[in-house]
């Protein structure tokens, strides 16, 4: 185990990726951005120069190239860079690769791997700090990884890149920087299996992506008044592992939904659905969702902060519902 | 590709293309049938009138290529060889169709010789064959991809896109457009199907962005429109990028509203020799533009086939089809619990 | 009063819009498409011929045209025809015109109404028969309009075509032939007002457009064996009135969503999300979601059928909840 | 536009110009300064080295009509006459910012000049230029809707739908292109900024659909371009359709990664009449290409205006630059609570 970055692990899971598999490719070639980061792909360029395209501002076209690539055999991981871009692909990436096997009777496959950062990066304004994953949640068909540590990130990212389903593979700004032990060389992270970030009795926070890191924080304090939460991460959201989140809940009794999409229809919705409907016996109390209102998100910090998701609003909303 | 200097056909070729344009027709005609008797549900389209253009690609292709079509992809499906029984079969609904009566008329699919999924989202289906180019590219084989679309496709921002990429990479990718547009009804005049676009040369596109084109436009003889379609596949087979091939046809007019007629009957060869002259809305049509009454006259002019063997190989398509289309008929519809299958490989 | 069908209601609304609103122009004009609907609106192109433009086929561009226009103060009404061809104009749609108004400051807004055809038409195959509504649902600043009724077809889209907000106004082809009573000339339904559509006491259906008409027939079913479903039509996801439906859940302290959304981040998601949250207490057995399940709907129509929501499902289902 | 059968140019004109450009450069050149001191949150993207094209089409615009900009777009708003103390306060996230501190840098908005808001989306905001000419052209008036975009727009299939569509209706849409790319150095090259297309020549694209093209070339003098943006304009509000201007820059090398860097120093007009030399990495630049010196240059050699009258306007700017930072600076940030303001109108 070497302690890396999120970024570093998500560069090296790329590395191994392309080093074992002669079918994978990249499609735009700076995963981790422009910014502090872009370095660590050199090794990347120098080792696999021709196994990267970095294509012009096409985001349609290269979403269903990525899809035709892998009806074929290829394994292309298709970087949309700020993840919104996808909204310029949308019709191939909802419509185009999750119909292929179940169109095709079984017949073909398009494991394309699409790419992007999401989420609420910092004065990105309403149009650069969106999630599209509830969205995607809606396609069926279409696999949705949302690694929250750097562990994490590569291996779910060889389980994608290995997988026979098209995956939707979503990182966060916010997340690149930070540090955590990492296995070395080849190693998979099963899609569908959810885990349990922190164990705890009181109530269970489920989180996916950044918000994993906001629902730690929170549970420390909260510790520290004596109430043990336990964090819960899906990690994939398409294979979706009901069973650890309702055992949590049965545990715990209490749930809060932590999540960066706007309130509706957002990924805390079908979180909060599921267990209504499942684990309702289990349920002492009101689910809570902690959410981005349904506002778009503005420039300035101070009203970008508002809106978003913290551990101040997380250990408000569950003192009050252990109150 | 109006030039004269074509080399002739040889008599296997003509033999081939005949029975391909033949079992398209027949094909569509026996759509149209079982449509109006309500065997078929939901939208589909025809490909009557564009056979000849299709065909000459087909032709040309090889059993390794990879192909894609939009939603008129019959004719390219049962023109690759597909069986006409599991065609039909698609296209009723059932079990046994090309895709378990999953995708139905708009995406008709046939991996096992080399037919991918069809998208039925405009522009979308360029897109994957951009794909398969890219694949086949990284692959170093010698293979082309080819995808097949209509006039409208072009009104979508999404093929100057992938353009623009198979021209950067010389990926192998043959874009052949369907131009039915001559004599087309646009939706302003309360017709459905012609294009909406400034632009009405459309080989302009490609040419913007230095990809080679090839015409072979509604009037050329069927040997020039073979050797036109050869030239492009193998310019594209040796690995010198991208062929745009515009296949021209004169709109078959019982498809320019919505929901085709047949209003001057099937098919009867007897009107290439003049043994009967075509009757109803659509005989002109019928005796300038039909392209299987075309094909006809052109061989038998040529001496590559006599009117018995057109007859008689006409007379084993119709069987054919007739078979695989009771064959459909007779099939069993697929399990309402099969549903859920396929979702995830 | 007069009884018309749900498309015949829909174009009188569109003559309607443009005989009162010199603003309001139409981009593409076939709304009630090209099958037996199509005559009805040849005495909106007889009479505002110079007010239709029937586009080439460029969604993303007229989706951005219509948000354009808004903005200097014209009222397009966006067909895009079958609505999940709004997935190829999605980034216009969903981060163009919904952030115009709160990036501005409130200075500008784009009153675009956007138009489509939702769900499983029969035999549409997995491309044609989406329902975006759940995705636009998570797209803060968007309207959305669901109608389910002749009478509400005309009243919201007049309301639509007034409001100063963006909207996606969502029909449904097995919808175009139902009739119903609906008034003459220009009249309003409110968007943010759920209607109750049949009052019962023992428990709550709660559904939009065609799911409706499938909710009402179970409740004719489940009235001959003594249980009295109220069916309650939010009629608009945004706004979204929880008051109305919390209200009838309170009433019946039961639950059930019925929904042609796929399961994951539906519509149902929501619907039951905020009741579970809002209204736990009212709930006296787990909240209940019916909804195509998680697969790409096939063409053929055994099983097609088999993942459409109809009344028996319905019907099963409150059968097995009040048990 | 490179005829040099221009007429001279008036000295009001030439006085508008300058102040213009002027404006634009120091307003971009304290905006880098704001940055480094850790003044200015997200992304920003400077206009230097853009100044003469765009100034010449702000030029021969008319009050009454609409503009639209993309994520480069400070210098046009500056240059239409925005407050520059609000300017600043919108970069910097202030509430008294152009759009109270929602938008920043990427989505600069002034309704009252004219000024939509901008969308950051490539393309995008070609699209709602589109919609803003469909508005104007069905109100009848004779105005124009402008829209600047970069050539990497050019990669985009919806901008192809657009020109189409513009062209089809007629639409009075100025497509200003601002094609920075001489010089910039591609992404595979390490940087960022280069267009990735095998079109080169950028005016073939509205040529295919039969849209008018002006071509400002960055080696024209400014009474060129002014009279080429001028004609543009023109064409477009007297309801002859779109015009496509490009208008070309040679790439400042400063923004060549995605942190700008001013490698050679704020401007100094004495380097157009050699009083000083550039000096760093950049003086090729700044000695050849730099728009704001070569107009010191031109307007001198053409009498329009002396060295003293240009320097006054330049200290009467940087003057006016300072006092509205340092307004910017001194201006309160939103309140918490207004973050949930004009969701809905
Ligand atoms: C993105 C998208 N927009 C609209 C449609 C609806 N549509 C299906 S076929 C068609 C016309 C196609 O015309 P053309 O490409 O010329 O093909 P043809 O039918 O003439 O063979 C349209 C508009 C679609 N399938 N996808
Ligand atoms: C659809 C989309 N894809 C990618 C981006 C990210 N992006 C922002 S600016 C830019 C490059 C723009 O280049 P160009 O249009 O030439 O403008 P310039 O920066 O040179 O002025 C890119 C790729 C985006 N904003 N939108
Ligand atoms: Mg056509
Ligand atoms: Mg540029």
């Amino acid at each position: 185990m070497k302690q890396m970055s999120y970024a570093a692990a998500l560069v090296d899971g790329l590395y191994e990726a392309l080093a074992s598999d002669e079918k994978v490719s990249i499609v735009s070639g700076h995963p981790v951005g422009f910014g502090p980061h872009r370095a660590l792909m050199d090794r990347v360029y120098d080792d696999f120069h021709d196994r990267i395209f970095d294509p012009p501002n096409s985001e349609a076209a290269i979403a269903g190239m990525g899809a035709g690539a892998a009806m074929l055999g290829e394994r292309p991981f298709i970087n949309l860079s700020t993840s919104i871009f996808s909204y310029v692909g949308w019709s191939q990436i909802v419509n185009d690769a999750p119909n292929v096997h179940h169109m095709s009777d079984g017949m073909l496959t398009a494991p394309v791997v699409y790419y992007g950062l999401h989420g609420v990066r910092g004065n990105g304004a309403a149009q650069h700090s969106g999630s599209p994953q509830a969205m995607l949640w809606n396609a069926p068909g279409l696999q949705i990884a949302l690694p929250s540590s750097p562990s994490d990130v590569k291996g779910l990212l060889l389980w994608a890149l290995r997988s026979r389903n098209p995956t939707f593979f979503l990182t966060h700004a916010k997340l690149l920087s930070i540090e955590g032990p990492v296995a070395e060389g080849l190693y998979e992270t099963p899609f569908g299996v959810a885990e349990i970030k922190r164990a705890g009795r009181d109530v269970t926070i489920i989180a996916t992506s950044l918000m994993v890191v906001v629902a730690l924080q929170a549970a420390e304090t909260l510790a520290k008044e004596g109430v043990e939460a336990e964090v819960v991460d899906p990690r994939t959201l398409t294979p979706f592992d009901e069973k650890t989140l309702l055992a949590s809940v049965e545990r715990t009794g209490r749930l809060v939904v932590v999540d960066e999409c706007p309130l509706r229809c957002g990924v805390a919705a079908e979180i909060t659905a599921t267990i209504a409907e499942k684990g309702f016996k289990f349920l002492k109390s009101p689910p809570v969702r902690i959410t981005r209102p349904d506002v778009p998100i503005p420039f300035s910090t101070p009203i970008e902060d508002e809106l978003v998701p913290n551990a101040a609003k997380v250990v408000a909303a569950v003192r009050e519902l252990l109150r | 590709m109006s030039s004269n200097s074509n080399p002739p056909l040889d008599k296997s070729t003509a033999q081939r293309m005949a029975e391909r344009m033949l079992v398209m027709r027949r094909f569509e005609e026996k759509t149209l049938d079982l449509f109006q008797r309500k065997l078929i549900p939901g939208m589909y389209h025809l490909y009557i009138g564009q056979e000849a253009g299709g065909s000459a690609v087909l032709d040309a292709l090889g059993s390794e290529d990879s192909l894609l079509t939009n939603h008129r992809g019959h004719g390219h499906v049962v023109g690759r060889g597909s069986d006409l029984g599991r065609s039909f079969s698609e296209l009723l609904g059932k079990a046994n169709g090309l895709t378990g009566g999953r995708g139905g008329s708009v995406h008709m699919c046939d991996p096992e010789r080399g037919f991918l999924i069809s998208s039925a989202i405009l522009g979308s289906n360029i897109s994957l064959a951009l794909g398969a180019g890219y694949a086949i590219k990284r692959s170093g084989e010698k293979k082309v991809a080819v995808v097949f679309f209509g006039d409208a496709s072009l009104e979508e921002g999404i093929t100057f896109e992938v353009m623009n990429i198979a021209a950067m990479r010389k990926l192998p990718v043959l874009f052949a457009l369907e131009n039915n547009n001559l004599g087309a009804i646009a939706l302003h005049e309360g017709g459905y199907s012609a294009s909406n676009s400034v632009l009405k040369q459309f080989t302009r596109i490609p040419e913007l962005f230095g990809v080679k084109t090839v015409q072979l436009l509604a009037g050329d003889t069927l040997a020039s429109k073979i050797a036109g379609a050869r030239e492009a596949v193998d310019y594209c087979r040796a690995g010198n990028g991208p062929v745009f091939c515009e296949l021209q046809s004169v709109h078959w007019p019982g498809s320019n509203m919505v929901f085709a007629q047949m209003l001057t009957g099937v098919m009867d060869l007897g009107m290439a020799w003049g043994e009967r002259e075509p009757q109803g809305e659509h005989a002109g049509w019928v005796r300038d533009h039909d392209p299987v009454l075309r094909m006809a006259r052109e061989f038998i002019a040529a001496g590559l086939m006599s009117r018995d063997e057109l007859l008689a190989l006409d007379r084993k398509v119709c069987e054919e089809v007739e078979c695989a289309a009771q064959f459909a008929i007779d099939s069993p519809l697929p399990e309402p619990q099969s549903a859920y299958h396929h979702v995830f490989a």
